[in-house]
């Protein structure tokens, strides 16, 4: 066991697979020379040279693309998208080729790649680099999509996704490459498709994922001092959503508050949102509460930027105000 | 499990500037009698196996885009011919031909178009989407552009392991207009990669000419954006084609991408339910007097190698093949509903959302009785 | 008053904001020679020439992207995308340009333009042209949505995105193009961002929009013959959505259900059930009930298509189940 | 309002075939004196500008990510200088010196790097997003070739109402590896537009060197798969790059595209956090030997243009309108966050959600009393 930074968790993941299979390579833009934007790959060509370590022009559509016809006769390529709003670009191959080509060949090609791409705001980076768009990929029947919140779960999804034969887009985050956890040294991949209860707690449920989710915890921690028992999911995976879990911690607090990173309106939340009012409909004592970001594109100003972006303050308030409407009810 | 340190199979990444865009060089174009008529058989075969394709569509028994290779048959028999066993096919939605010419039996790709459970993509798939991997038939794809990459992937796959085999990329004319094209001219170029890009240029994108949608419509000449060697050839000929692709797959193989433009003629609309108004007359005649069947038989009749008998025969093969293809179809069963959930992933997860449309997500539940419920 | 089909409504009013407005082009895939795909365009490059109907090479994100930068020097391009599935390609200047041009330089330029495109599966295309991804429109701040049901809304909203000074993409429907309906000769364009009760009922209220509405409202007539009473609201805008019109309507029947023509999991009716969960909490006496397509790349088998997309059967059996369930509540 | 019928302003809507990809005629590098002037004024105000907009950066005054011009001064001011007051022009986010360029009052330029009220994008869109519609300085834009097809089209609308006017679409060398390079290039030759592409080739993406993203890395050549013109020019040499522009503008307003290819080099990392390790001693000095603008100043000195007085009083000059702006963007408010719906649409509508995060879509209501309910 050792604390280290999600950051390197995912470059231990990356190193370990490819270490333990030659048909596992990355491939992406400014992975090599550069060492990766955000430095996921530092020292990987060094150490695998180039005909595994693949920098490549900026092409999104054409190099995501050359990988999936890769993983189709069998290499597992994990492909760096620098940031996810760039993904839209490649966005016709991922949805039009990765997620239908087991389907619309009935079943006789699969596509065993990993696309890791970082989200988040937060960075002043503007309108068009501070999306959280994981929702066009969660959308899509074929894809698997997952988002981890911690260094752990970032290193076993990340082996999880390496070694599933479908396409799985591994959401990262700009704000979680430098928080740091304790990571077991002999890791299992995970099982993609589960939540995780990351807080038990008896009186509201906060669903979330990613940036999100360790919000979600701080929010717990910090409204335990006022006597809230908050239970947080941290759903990990987008797609497919572990339904089960969230609705049996829903039937157990009768509540709920849903924190995420994206737009309100059509995000990832509105999903939680009517999943959690159909499937514990009977035990809900008040609307299930979103918190997101403010429906703008993202302005650059700090203070603007601030204020479209969720915050701690934001998430404990709603849990507060959702607690205030249950007590009204009961 | 190889080490990272492999030597590079091929001489040089770069395809260095010796001539790109160069015309292919013209030999003598003959064949061996037996490989001219087999040359001739399979294209007969295709026009066969299409005309009856359209005849099913009006009937209804295909549905959804339905585009022929009628004539294509040329170009699509030149290019088959030349595959090595282990090569790899990327096309288009315009792909029975190519898939029959591939070896995949006409049963099954009729059995596609019916929508049918031996249908080479199990029904799934349809006219546009046919595959087979034991062909290594690596699908037609609906989206114009859309297989460029993924075929350039392929040929990156067959680097990575230092394979012999090459990857043939077909699309049509318009195609050379759409970013992925070039996308992954540029990426194979730079990286050497075995493959041979066949761009087959029958004047139309849909109803458009390629002069209103190619700045440059002698489309061979863009391989030079990616310093890739390329020729043009008659596509109407298939020794032509065959010899063009022959040079093209050596080149490819040994880390030189290329690619070939062959000059073909769409002898109907662009799916079988488009009349072609858009084309003149003359237009029309000028690609009927092109028919590379008719004008193959007679170049094979003035060669010896055809008889009007051999030619009847060959028909009257070639429709009893359709036919059985036909009669395989009908048989095949549709599908069974209870299969819709079983192509959508292939490792299999938990909480996979397998719902037939207007099914609950939660059965109706009764209202708990709420310890301290107020209400 | 006449009776046309959908398709002419699309037709007349591009026809009519061609002749007002010489700053109103018409540009996209096979839409002169051709005269459309869909022949919405029919006649319209004899008409008008090819200054003003101006085919294109196959180039979704360079012609999308052209007419983003023409409108935003003042013309107002109508770009015909063949169907929603290949706006995939054009999605990146979709997303980051026109959606956020107005508000990234603060205001400056407007992209008065109109993005005309069919969704719709049942016709045996199979996975890649039988989608329906408008949600990936609707989510975008920056953008409007529109997606009419019926001739007269085709051709108000048409005209009322044609007139916008703000991106407007205008959802049609394969399967719409040959209804018909009354469109009164002198209309007048639609607002955008107005739900439509298209039948007024009491029992239950059912929620769609584009080809899902006419279900909603064949179910609904079927149903009355049982004696219920259900009331049938259009949203037509996805974006902006409606959302005090649909909590209305709830709030007086106490129940609701979704149809759409997405899959179901993060669809467009996920936020529909989620707004509807939240805002009418203390009126519904039932979960919201959700009506979509099976989450499977669309298979091109007529047997499995069929099995895949909602059906009218489907629309009655959920409304019925709904009622039950209120029944059992109530 | 218009009919339909207006003839087309330009002689032919086609490119032709005359010397595409062949390099710009070199005329006598020498404009008059006060030109030559101006032109060094302006670099040295965008390399100064650029110095502080990197020092504002590390005291945390800038956020995001900052690309500087530190290299291209001389690009930048020949680019600029070509220009006729109505043109318009496209950038990538690499682009403040650009925008001083075309006039646009350095103040606003810095308030919008400190993300303040008065900035030239109203603080929305800081370093990559700097916009003036009154410059017609139509962006910056963040998405690798997102510009290239808003180029495009602002071309055609111009050559819709038969304007004078013509585009510049700025971009780096790796942007011309991505598909809309290609589409947009297509379109701008097919229909004849007025603009001129500029591929500012500073020799690098990031990290990685055209050699290692371009398979042809003479890029100037790529504008042959559309026959359209284009020329390689010395970036480093202002009145060179004037020249070329000028005459790539004219073809252009002429309908015949053009694309230059200026040779450049870039002195710092990518953006101003980035340490460049990746470049060897070697290449970092040689860009550093190549600074074009003390080689300007060395070649107006010896033409006795410029004098070492006159160096130092530009340099004083320019800095003190450096300060300034510096000055002015301290000084303006913060935007308020009573604006931040105020930008998401230009027209308004009823039902547009203007929520800040966290708070309630439903204000929190209490329970009906509803008749019939059974519990
Ligand atoms: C991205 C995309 N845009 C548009 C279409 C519609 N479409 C189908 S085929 C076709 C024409 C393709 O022309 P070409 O590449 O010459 O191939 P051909 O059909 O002539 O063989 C078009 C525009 C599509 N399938 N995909
Ligand atoms: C589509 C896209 N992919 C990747 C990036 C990240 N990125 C920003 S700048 C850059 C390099 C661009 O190189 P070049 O075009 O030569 O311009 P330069 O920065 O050298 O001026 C990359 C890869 C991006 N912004 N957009
Ligand atoms: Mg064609
Ligand atoms: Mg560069």
């Amino acid at each position: 066991m050792s604390v280290i930074s999600y950051r390197q968790a995912l470059h231990d993941a990356l190193r370990e697979e490819m270490l333990r299979d030659d048909e596992v390579f990355l491939i992406g833009e400014e992975i090599g020379v550069f060492e990766g934007s955000y430095k996921i790959t530092a020292g990987m060509l060094a150490e695998f040279g180039p005909r595994r370590v693949r920098d490549t022009p900026i092409a999104e559509e054409g190099f995501t693309g050359a990988a999936i016809g890769a993983a189709m006769v069998g290499l597992r390529p994990v492909v760096e998208i620098m940031t996810i709003n760039f993904s839209l670009l490649a966005l016709d191959q991922i949805v039009n080729n990765a997620a239908k080509i087991y389907g619309m060949f009935g079943g006789q090609a699969r596509v065993p790649m990993v696309i890791r791409t970082p989200g988040g705001g937060g960075q002043q980076l503007g309108a068009t680099h501070s999306q959280n768009v994981e929702l066009y990929y969660a959308f899509v029947p074929g894809m698997k999509v997952v988002a981890p919140s911690t260094p752990v779960d970032a290193k076993a999804l990340l082996l999880a996704a390496i070694r599933d034969d479908d396409p799985v887009l591994v959401l990262e985050n700009l704000a979680l490459y430098n928080t740091t956890g304790e990571v077991p040294d002999d890791i299992e991949p995970a099982e993609i498709g589960r939540a995780r209860i990351s807080r038990e707690g008896a009186d509201i449920t906060v669903v979330s994922y990613s940036r999100m989710a360790t919000v979600a915890l701080s929010a717990a921690e910090q409204l335990a001092a006022e006597g809230v028992d908050v239970e947080v999911i941290d759903i990990r995976s987008l797609r497919p959503l572990d339904r089960p879990t969230i609705i049996a911690s829903v039937q157990k607090t009768g509540c709920a508050v849903v924190l995420e990173d994206d737009w309100l309106t059509y995000g990832i939340g509105a999903e939680i949102a009517a999943t959690i009012s159909d499937g514990a409909f009977d035990w809900l004592d008040a609307p299930v509460r979103r918190v997101a970001m403010a429906e703008v594109p993202m302005p650059y100003a700090k203070s603007l930027e601030t204020a479209a972006l969720p915050s701690l303050e934001d998430a404990m308030n709603a849990i507060r105000e959702t607690l205030d409407a249950v007590a009204r009810r009961r | 499990m190889s080490t990272s340190s492999k030597a590079p199979r091929r001489p040089s990444r770069r395809p260095g500037t010796d001539e790109p865009g160069a015309p292919a060089q013209q030999s003598d174009r003959s064949l061996a009698p037996e490989r001219m008529l087999a040359f001739y058989r399979q294209m007969v075969l295709i026009r066969r196996f299409e005309e009856r394709a359209a005849r099913a569509y009006t009937e209804a028994e295909v549905g959804g885009y339905c585009h022929l290779n009628l004539g294509e048959e040329a170009t699509v028999t030149g290019v088959t011919a030349a595959l090595d066993a282990g090569d790899y096919v990327y096309a288009n939605y315009r792909e029975h031909g190519y898939a029959l010419a591939r070896g995949i039996a006409p049963g099954r790709l009729m059995a596609e178009l019916y929508g049918r459970q031996d249908g080479v993509s199990r029904g799934w798939g349809g006219s546009m989407h046919m595959f087979d991997l034991d062909a290594r038939f690596m699908g037609g794809y609906g989206i114009v552009g859309g297989q460029v990459p993924l075929a350039t992937g392929t040929a990156l796959a067959i680097d990575y392991r230092s394979g012999p085999e090459a990857v043939v990329c077909l699309m049509g004319d318009g195609t050379t207009n759409i970013g992925a094209f070039h996308e992954s001219l540029n990426i194979a170029a730079l990286w050497g990669l075995p493959i041979v890009y066949l761009v087959n240029n029958n004047g139309l994108g849909m109803g458009t000419a390629v002069e209103q949608s190619s700045a440059e419509p002698e489309l061979y000449k863009r391989a030079a954006s990616y310093r890739m060697p390329s020729a043009r050839v008659d596509g109407n000929d298939p020794v032509a084609v065959f010899q063009a692709m022959r040079i093209a797959l050596s080149s490819a193989r040994e880390g030189r991408p290329y690619l070939v433009e062959a000059m073909t003629g769409r002898m109907k609309g662009h799916s079988v339910v488009d009349p072609a108004r858009y084309r003149s007359r003359e237009e029309a005649e000028a690609v009927k007097a092109a028919d590379p069947v008719a004008a193959f038989a007679v170049r094979l009749r003035g060669q010896g190698v055809l008889t009007d008998d051999l030619i009847v025969s060959i028909d009257a093969e070639v429709m009893s093949v359709v036919a059985e293809a036909v009669a395989f179809a009908e048989e095949s069963p549709r599908p069974d509903v209870s299969t819709l959930f079983d192509y959508t992933y292939a490792t299999p997860v938990p909480n996979d959302a397998r719902l037939l449309p207007g099914a609950a997500l939660y059965p109706a539940a009764p209202r708990p009785v709420l310890a301290g419920a107020s209400v």
